[in-house]
């Protein structure tokens, strides 16, 4: 299973980061919300996977490290916060320059 | 225990501010503001430096938010350094804030709220001693800045936010990976404890914090605009209004400051298999920031632009200082960092305040109009310039001394040397050039018209003569620093201090 | 203390006619010249110790951590130029007031001109080198503004940007190599680097220090190859170039060269280098300065040639040479200040400084050229004038060095030329000018200056006929302490103007035939110079600075060509670069832990995730079917959360992708549904591969860390969630309580986002496509009726499960925050299935509000602790027993958590009707249904 | 035997899901994914069902609850994105 | 799962038949989706399908903590919820097809009056 | 009554929903459920529509069952499509010619429509006039139209009394 799983991190990883390197805004950012899932995935991994274990008292003998819960239901919501004013930022990009290429267009490499 | 709750006070104050701002204030809404923003930046200045005074008497301060002591609750840590960053946040955000009560604060709304919180989010970072809060507040700091540099709007603006953004939200996902590889290898969040756990790791456990620890630096690295990771800063700071880009003026010194936190109590002296772990590429990249700087200074020709580079240069020569490792390179280093920070931040105010009086030209680097208080900003700038090149009688020179002075008698040193003396030459050159082409070599006719409200040329004057008082008391200040330097390299005390249950006894209602 | 008031006096002095400024001209005069008289008359009696040889001194901590201190001394080789400077400086003020013109900035003027006399008095004053070093500097800047006085000239400009370029990089070198001198030395202080002497020059690094210093004194006293940048000092006005050129700016290349004497003379290096570099700088200046149309162009490369014979006269380094060298600086002190003057009396009067318009003046100015002649005879090294004595001086020690062996010859016969062709100058000067034929037509009729004007000129010119009848009365004793100071040995000077005949006298004899030979065929040397004309040392210093700076802009424009990937792509490879070395060192990567068993759930999610990113990734230009694979991801990132027993994360992971993907298709509507290919193969390659190594990176990582074990400190937090927290939920429990001040943060995050996009909303007009991506018109109805029915219906039940979700989130899965975007997205669709305008009318409420007190709330709960003598955000939990209720828990905590609840409602809800309005005015109303 | 049952049905809804993302993949049309996106979101709960009734626990019941109560709004708004464009106005 | 395995056999039989049940329809609505010929046609087997599948593994699921002590019917509302919103969320798509005239399939016979047919906004 | 209740059934309603969360009927959720599930139709009182109130309880319970057995026969019919050859599909599409034209129930016919054998709605056409359903199987629409106007739309008339 940690081969699956980190297997998985890194392949989604991988094709948000590719997302991160595209000329346009709104890959841009579907990347980057991308990527934060990923993220989120690894530092919830950081606490070791566990079935069956959820950190509730009362439930269950073994838990889950309940840490990195806590810190990827934090990092959640910074990333929702930072999705939220990047997608808006896209569009008044698109509304003030007329497109959502993230480069000036006569700056090389974008439009080649 | 008021004492105490001194440690929080420079977050809250302006945490409290923020959220009052964003509450409707009837009609007129902008003096109210404007008066709760000085307020409270004056309090927190006022806190900031009772703060300091209270931990240089009594040693580090460790507040254990939620009574729960490190190393499971987090815990603010305010050692010398720490308030000494928050002493220059509040320093330097009361002049940038009445710089902005002059009409800056009306181009857009919710720009007192915002800079309040930016406030909080550079203090935080500055005082927490828990490495996911530092992250915490590093969003906290880049959001509010993201919606302030939007402030004003226009194109330009709108396209370098939308860099800048999207290469911090990057940084935010690398710092996010770092964070987890450190826990996961030490079992902790807390500075101290994971200072103490990875003097411990051996092999491969510590070849994997080691990654961590690495990725932590580019992270750190984009926010202190090093060398490949800095390419967002010379286009965010000049096109953004002044009021924010001198406040940005200590967001790169949050990346050093964290840097040189990081890299000396987790990865410092103590930290066996990972002792210094970042010092050699520091050199490197710091001494390649240097050089970069000044090929960007020589290659500008816009004045922002021009003091974006100089906050590179100081960059880069902050990172090489510290990379000595040594007790006299992390203190000159934190003196250069007080100065270049006030003096940087003044001198964006004044470009700002220079394009706007001069119209037209605005800020590049050509002849133009008389502006209407010609000789003030003359007078200012001549002071900004001899400060920042680091030419007496200002603090720059001292600052400079002391960097060389610090510097190793070695190849290294030499190196370093060579390039602060070749970028000292270089600003002098070019704020040489800058100041004949925009001051003296002015158009013949009438000056311009528009003026700029007295209160901007105010707030420009108490940064400068802030740079007159750090060199005046360069000594003491010196000796501070020093001591902050001591501290800071005394990594075996650190961690007894923070850990060691503050409160002693554990929380008891029931 | 007297020696600070010296110092000091001037510089704060600079104020006073600052402060004068709507004051008449003698006002100000005078207030400023008193400067300079008071700091003679305190220095009188410190002067009379010196002469005694005592060392007055001063100091004054400043920065004792680098060893820097406010320390001065005035030995003789200070006192002699502090005169100077002092007494030459009076009279360029007096001269100045009457040379200014009524529409000069006069305030300016003498304020930095005493900012000036007071850098160079620091400089000649300083007992510690920094110090020296830091009023080098301070020379500079403040003779770049007098010589940037008249800034609406172009030559001005330049002319000081060149000066304070080459003096300054000079200074800059200084500091290396006064640095490296300390670092040996172990002090700054002079006497402990005098006493260092043996050290440093047996240390390695005794050469590169002394050529670091070295270069500094010679960029300041323009030696060759740096001698360009002083005759652009020209552009000031004359005081300024008298003062700048006498006894000031470039005596103190001079004065460095003495003062570090005692230190670094002596050895063969310097010795070879300062000869020979003053030996060219005499022969190059003077060749020059018999070119020169300009007088002052004259008289400046004539300085630069005095100050190569002085220089190389310390080079040779011997006792009389140093007398020689320092009875030099006198003499061209006063004979150069007195011609500057002289030069600006002509320029003023005459309208005109080009020798080649001026002729035979001596008619209408007999008392310029009365004066003129004597100070050039001084200068031309005629008898009985000091400029004589100080030659035939510089002649005998020329003879008598063996320095250079077997060519030891062709010094003494290139100084014959040297003196020479400073006597084909000197005779051009007053040939060209007041004789030469009669008078042509010149821009203003000349006559003689008014008395007071000549007055400086008259003081110096007898000042040059007194040292040189007697000079025993008039300088030795100043000499003897000066030179005493230099060569650190007690000597007394023996000067007379007549040696009897000897070698030297001969030499001067040829000099002055050979000038005068030199001077009638001076035409040939015009003509054979002509061809070199156009090459002006500031257009190419400025030619060369534009194309460094041309150069670096253009290397800019390739490096940072502002592409956002180039950014990320540098940010990548940068944590490539950094991380993978570190993997490279890992022997095993597996670890020893117990690793869980896969099943086929597990590898089919696990599939449709790599497969759904996969999808978005190559799918990213069509970006509806993006947005829904990334839907596919995050609903099965969830779905992981909750199969690897988080709970809490999965609802919210649940949740929140709901709303982002609610913003990302709003936004979608105003961005492009599908774009063209815009990359080149090449470029998806460097892509692919970045994307794989940080993938590669990652997926390492997290298989080193899954894989091995560790101990955490969560331990202690799901031993302690009972007992001090009160709640059995530990995640919920460590967000609110134990950590409870990172998810303050987190909602401050929130909060700040929602303004930033309020802010980021304000002004924007949108671009809105009036038909969808196939052209196809909108459908009409906006709000379909059964939506709007069973939005309505879902309202109350989400609220129920909303505040159901909040008040277990204690104990169970749950929250303010998850209950918070229950409630929150139940609003959204009462947005997305009414409208804003059916919203509105019907919940008035300011989000903004409700947002800021939901931190507030959440804060405020903390700082209640504070009355309960605990840390800010400690938590505080009873359980109450209530009639038919029973048993129940109360806690802090929830009220934070309130807090909590009410600012995501608030956050989001202001992000996203914010968000939805901009659009409502513009699109037409919904007809039928 | 319970335990082989609950094992056919993952395999079952793991199929599904498989078959759903085919179509979610294939298109043609949007609505087609649209639909195939919803019917994930359906069987995804129905997967923490019975991850709940294999694991005895009911921790996957409010992620399940919210996946019901929200699942349809990503549909409503993919589906008034194609209609109207806006999705709120 | 212990814990289930100790349940009567009945009970056991009960909640695998309803397992299966759900399980079953699930699988053919998906079926259904992946193989039906156009949209309209594809509509109907989630639409319906899913709501067997989930009605039976929510039963299920009620069963199998009910029969452990406590009557357990929160599960009921996850039915009642999907109930709810799965006809909106078809509805709408029906009518995002209608819109964007998806091809149909060939037998299929449209019988929409004139005025019923479907009209774009024209106000444009 | 009606002030502090200003929709009864859907208080009702949800106080059910509230126990069925908390899976509990102790007496501190039933009081804190009665609370909240007064206060929120309250607080919520401007957003909701004039609904028509049911009328005949009893009745609605009995259209429940039926939908519910529908729906059973319902999948089994469209499994039995799905799974059967493709020339028994013969859909169709039409209009049901709507005989009401209150909000809640037009939109609770159009949801059963969906959910029971062989028919989506389409679209609400006619301005609330008629509802645009496709149909799955071969049967004629005038039957299935008959189907609906006898078996759901007569009962939910008599349910809201319209």
């Amino acid at each position: 299973m940690e081969t699956l799983f980190s297997v998985t991190v890194g392949v989604l990883t991988a094709c948000s980061v590719f997302l991160i390197l595209r000329g346009r805004s709104f890959p841009v950012v579907v990347g980057i919300t991308m990527l934060s899932y990923a993220v989120n995935l690894f530092l919830f991994s950081t606490g070791r996977l566990t079935i069956d274990g959820a950190p509730i008292l009362g439930t269950n003998t073994e838990y889950a490290d309940p840490l990195p819960q806590a810190l990827v239901l934090t990092a959640i919501v910074i990333g929702f916060a930072m999705t939220a004013y990047s997608v808006i930022l896209a569009v008044r990009t698109r509304g003030e320059i007329g497109t959502d290429e993230v480069n000036e267009q006569d700056s090389g490499e974008s439009s080649r | 225990m008021w004492q105490q709750h001194l440690a929080i006070l420079p977050i809250l104050i302006p945490l409290f501010t923020a959220l009052l701002q964003l509450l409707p204030w009837g009609d007129r809404p902008q003096p109210k503001r404007r008066a709760l923003g000085l307020a409270s930046s004056i309090l927190t200045l006022v806190c900031a430096a009772l703060l300091l005074v209270h931990v240089n008497q009594n040693g580090m301060l460790v507040y254990a938010l939620g009574d729960w002591s490190a190393p499971f609750g987090i815990v603010l840590v305010l050692d010398k350094l720490s308030t000494l960053m928050i002493l220059l946040t509040a320093v330097l955000a009361l002049p940038v804030l009445i710089y902005g009560c002059y009409t800056e604060d009306n181009l857009g709304s919710h720009f007192h709220a915002l800079f309040q919180f930016q406030v909080m989010g550079i203090i935080g970072a500055f005082a927490t001693g828990d490495l996911f809060n530092l992250f915490v507040f590093f969003e906290v700091l880049l959001i509010s800045s993201y919606g302030l540099m939007m402030h004003g709007g226009g194109k330009f603006r709108v396209r370098s936010t939308l860099h800048y953004v999207l290469l911090n939200l990057l940084g935010s996902a690398l710092f996010l990976i770092s964070v987890g590889t450190l826990y996961a290898t030490t079992g902790t969040l807390n500075m101290a404890d994971m200072a103490v756990k990875v003097a411990q790791l051996s092999g491969d456990e510590a070849a994997l914090a080691r990654a961590g620890g690495f990725m932590l630096l580019a992270v750190f690295g984009i926010k202190a605009a090093i060398l490949p990771l800095h390419f967002w800063l010379p286009q965010a700071y000049s096109t953004t209004t002044g009021v924010v880009a001198a406040l940005f003026a200590i967001m790169t010194k949050v990346g050093v400051y964290s840097i040189i936190r990081v890299y000396t109590l987790i990865f410092g002296p103590e930290a066996n298999e990972l002792v210094w772990l970042a010092a050699d590429w520091l050199w490197i990249l710091g001494i390649l920031t240097l050089i970069f700087g000044i090929i960007g200074m020589l290659g500008t020709r816009d004045f922002r632009l021009l003091v974006a580079y100089l906050v590179i240069v100081s960059v880069g020569t902050l990172l090489a200082t510290y990379s000595f490792s040594s007790a006299a390179g992390i203190s000159t280093a934190l003196f250069y960092l007080i100065h270049s920070t006030v003096i940087t931040g003044a001198l964006f105010l004044l470009a700002d305040v220079m394009a706007f009086e001069r119209g037209k030209t605005a800020s590049r680097i050509v002849t133009g109009k008389r502006m209407a208080n010609h000789n003030t900003y003359a007078v200012m700038f001549l002071i900004a310039a001899i400060a920042i090149i680091g030419l007496p009688p200002l603090s720059g020179f001292a600052g400079k001394l002391m960097i060389l002075q610090a510097a190793p008698v070695s190849t290294s040193g030499f190196w370093l040397w060579g390039t602060m003396l070749l970028a000292t030459l270089v600003m002098l050159i070019m704020m040489s050039r800058t100041g004949s082409k925009m001051i003296w070599h002015t158009l013949q006719g009438k000056p311009n018209e528009q003026s700029a409200p007295i209160g901007k040329r105010v707030a420009i004057g108490m940064l400068l003569s802030l740079s007159l008082i750090l060199t005046i008391f360069a000594n003491p200040i010196r000796d501070y620093t020093d001591s902050v330097a001591d501290e800071l390299l005394d990594t075996q005390s650190y961690p007894t201090t923070v850990i060691a249950p503050s409160s002693g006894e554990e929380n008891q209602y029931e | 203390m007297n020696l600070f008031y010296i110092v000091f006096a001037p510089m704060i002095g600079a104020l006073i006619p600052l402060l004068l400024r709507r004051t008449s001209r003698p006002v100000k005069t005078i207030a400023t010249i008193a400067i300079p008289i008071s700091c003679i008359l305190v220095a009188w009696p410190l002067a009379q110790q010196t002469l005694a040889g005592d060392i007055p001194t001063a100091i004054q901590q400043w920065l004792p951590n680098i060893d820097f201190d406010l320390a001065f001394r005035l030995d003789g080789l200070s006192l002699l130029f502090v005169s100077l400077i002092l007494g030459i400086g009076v009279l360029i003020v007096l001269y100045a007031h009457y040379y200014l013109s009524s529409k000069d900035n006069d305030s300016r003027f003498y304020a930095c001109l005493l900012l000036f006399m007071s850098s160079m008095l620091g400089i000649v004053t300083a007992d510690n080198v920094l110090l020296m070093w830091a009023f080098w500097e301070l020379t500079s800047i403040s003779s770049f503004l007098l010589i940037g006085y008249w800034y609406h000239q172009s030559d001005a400009r330049r002319g000081a940007r060149m000066a304070l370029a080459t003096t300054g990089a000079g200074g800059l070198a200084l500091l290396a190599g006064l640095l490296i001198i300390g670092h040996i030395a172990g002090s700054y202080q002079l006497d402990a680097i005098f006493a260092a002497k043996d050290a440093i020059q047996a240390h390695s690094l005794y050469i590169p220090a002394l050529i670091l210093v070295l270069l500094g004194a010679f960029t300041k006293s323009a030696q060759f190859p740096f001698q360009f940048w002083l005759p652009h000092a020209m552009a000031a006005p004359t005081p300024v170039s008298a003062y700048l050129h006498s006894a000031t700016m470039v005596k103190a290349g001079i004065f460095l060269l003495a003062r570090m004497h005692p230190a670094l003379a002596g050895t063969e290096f310097w010795f070879i280098t300062v000869t020979l570099i003053g030996l060219i700088t005499m022969l190059v200046g003077a060749y020059f300065a018999l070119l020169k149309h300009d007088l002052k162009g004259l008289l400046a490369f004539s300085t630069v040639s005095h100050l190569g014979l002085i220089c190389m006269l310390l080079g040779i380094g011997s006792q009389a040479a140093v007398i020689a060298a320092l009875f030099h600086v006198i003499n061209h002190a006063c004979f150069k200040a007195g011609l500057f003057m002289t030069a600006g009396i002509i320029d003023h009067e005459a309208g005109t400084r080009d020798m080649r318009k001026l002729q035979g003046l001596l008619k209408f100015m007999p008392i310029t050229a009365t004066l003129a002649m004597i100070v050039t005879a001084s200068m031309a090294g005629v008898p009985p004038f000091n400029g004589f004595m100080s030659k035939e001086l510089f002649l005998d020690q020329a003879l008598n060095q063996h320095l250079f062996g077997g060519l030891s010859w062709f010094v003494p016969v290139l100084a014959t030329v040297g003196a020479a062709l400073s006597v084909a100058y000197s005779i051009r000067f007053i040939h060209d000018v007041f004789f030469n034929g009669g008078y042509k037509e010149l821009p203003k009729q000349p006559h003689d200056p008014p008395k007071m004007m000549a007055l400086p000129v008259l003081i110096l010119s007898l000042m040059c006929i007194i040292i040189g009848l007697l000079p025993m009365l008039t300088v030795s004793g100043i000499l003897n302490q000066a030179v005493s100071s230099v060569v650190l040995d007690n000597i007394t000077v023996k000067l007379a103007l007549w040696h009897g005949f000897n070698l030297p006298l001969l030499m001067s004899a040829v000099a002055i035939v050979g000038g005068i030979v030199i001077y009638s065929q001076r035409d040939q040397l015009f003509t054979f110079n002509r061809q070199f004309e156009g090459q002006d040392a500031k257009h190419n210093f400025e030619r060369i600075v534009q194309s460094i700076c041309d150069s670096a802009n253009k290397l800019f424009t390739y490096i940072d060509t502002g592409s956002l990937q180039r950014y990320m792509a540098l940010v990548l490879i940068s944590v490539i670069v950094l991380v993978i070395p570190q993997l490279f060192e890992i022997v095993t990567l597996e670890g020893s832990r117990e690793q869980l068993p896969v099943d086929f759930v597990s590898i089919v999610g696990a599939s449709v995730l790599m497969v759904a990113g996969f999808a978005t990734a190559v799918l990213h230009r069509h970006r509806f079917i993006m947005l829904m694979m990334l839907s596919v991801v995050g609903l099965v990132v969830s779905i992981s959360f909750a199969h690897f027993s988080a709970p809490d994360l999965a609802m919210t992971q649940l949740v929140v992708e709901v709303v982002s993907i609610i913003l990302m298709v709003l936004a979608l509507f105003f961005m492009p549904q599908k774009t063209a290919r815009a990359s080149t193969g090449h470029r998806v390659f460097r892509d692919i591969l970045i994307a794989s190594l940080i993938g590669g990176i990652v997926a390492t990582l997290n298989y080193g860390i899954l894989t091995s074990d560790f101990e955490t400190i969560s331990d202690f937090f799901i031993a302690n969630a009972k007992t001090g927290g009160g709640g059995t939920n530990v995640v919920n429990l460590i967000l609110v309580d134990f950590r409870g001040f990172d998810t303050l943060g987190e909602i401050t995050v929130l909060a700040i986002a929602a303004a930033g996009i309020h802010k980021l909303l304000n002004k924007l007009k949108p671009f809105m496509p009036s038909s969808d991506i196939d052209g196809r018109p909108w459908h009409r109805i906006k709000h379909p009726l059964m939506l709007t029915n069973v939005a309505n219906l879902i309202l109350p039940m989400a609220m129920v499960v909303a505040v159901y979700i909040f008040l277990r989130g204690h104990n169970l899965p749950g929250g303010g925050f998850i209950a918070g975007l229950i409630a929150a997205s139940a609003m959204i669709l009462q947005y997305i299935a009414n409208g804003v305008d059916w919203v509105k009318e019907r919940f008035n409420v300011n989000y903004q509000s409700l947002m800021s007190f939901g931190v507030m709330i959440a804060a405020l709960t903390g700082v209640g602790s504070w009355f309960f003598d605990r840390p800010f955000l400690t938590s505080w939990f009873t359980y109450l027993k209530w009639p038919l209720v029973g048993k129940f828990e109360f806690a802090t905590a929830l009220l934070f958590d309130l807090g909590v609840f009410l600012t995501v409602i608030g956050a989001t809800m202001m992000i996203l009707s914010n968000f939805g309005k901009m659009t409502t005015r513009h699109r037409p109303r919904q007809e039928g249904n | 035997m319970l335990t082989t049952v609950i094992h056919i049905a993952f395999v079952l809804f793991s199929l599904s899901i498989i078959m759903n993302f085919w179509r979610l993949a294939k298109g043609p049309h949007l609505p087609d994914r649209i639909l195939a996106l919803d019917t994930v979101y359906i069987n995804s709960l129905a997967l923490l069902l019975l991850l709940g009734i294999y694991q005895n626990t009911q921790t996957y019941f409010e992620a399940a609850l919210l996946i019901a109560m929200f699942g349809f709004v990503s549909t409503i708004a993919a589906g008034k994105f194609l209609l109207r464009g806006d999705l709120i106005e | 799962m212990e814990a289930l395995n100790q349940l009567p056999l009945w009970v056991q039989w009960v909640i695998a038949f309803f397992i299966l049940i759900g399980a079953v329809f699930a699988f053919i609505g998906s079926l259904g989706l992946a193989i039906l010929p156009d949209f309209f046609t594809r509509l109907h087997a989630p639409t319906k399908n899913t709501t067997m599948g989930i009605g039976g593994t929510v039963i299920a699921a009620i069963i199998s903590t009910s029969a452990q002590g406590t009557l357990t019917l929160n599960e009921l509302l996850i039915a009642i919820f999907l109930f709810l919103t799965a006809p909106i969320s078809a509805h709408i798509l029906a009518k995002a097809a209608l819109h964007t005239e998806l091809p149909k399939f060939a037998p299929t016979r449209d019988l929409r009056d004139k005025e019923d047919a479907y009209q774009h906004e024209t106000d444009k | 009554m009606s002030k502090v209740f200003p929709a009864p059934f859907l208080t009702l309603s949800l106080f059910a929903i509230w126990l069925l969360l908390f899976n509990s009927i102790a007496p501190g959720v039933v009081i804190l459920g009665l609370i909240i599930t007064t206060l929120i139709p309250l607080l919520l009182r401007p957003a909701w529509p004039d609904f028509k109130t049911i009328k005949k309880p009893h009745l609605a319970l009995v259209y429940l069952v039926i939908l519910i057995f529908d729906i059973i026969v319902a999948n089994f019919k469209v499994a039995a499509l799905i799974l059967g050859r493709r020339k028994h599909l013969k859909p169709a599409l039409f209009v049901f010619p709507l005989d009401m034209t209150d909000e809640l129930p037009v939109t609770i016919l159009a949801s059963t429509i969906t959910l029971t054998p062989g028919t989506v709605s389409c679209e609400i056409t006619r301005g609330r006039r008629g509802i645009l359903i496709h149909a799955f199987s071969d049967e004629t629409p005038e039957e299935t139209i008959n189907v609906i106007r006898q078996r759901y739309e007569r009962r939910l008339k008599e349910i809201f009394q319209c």
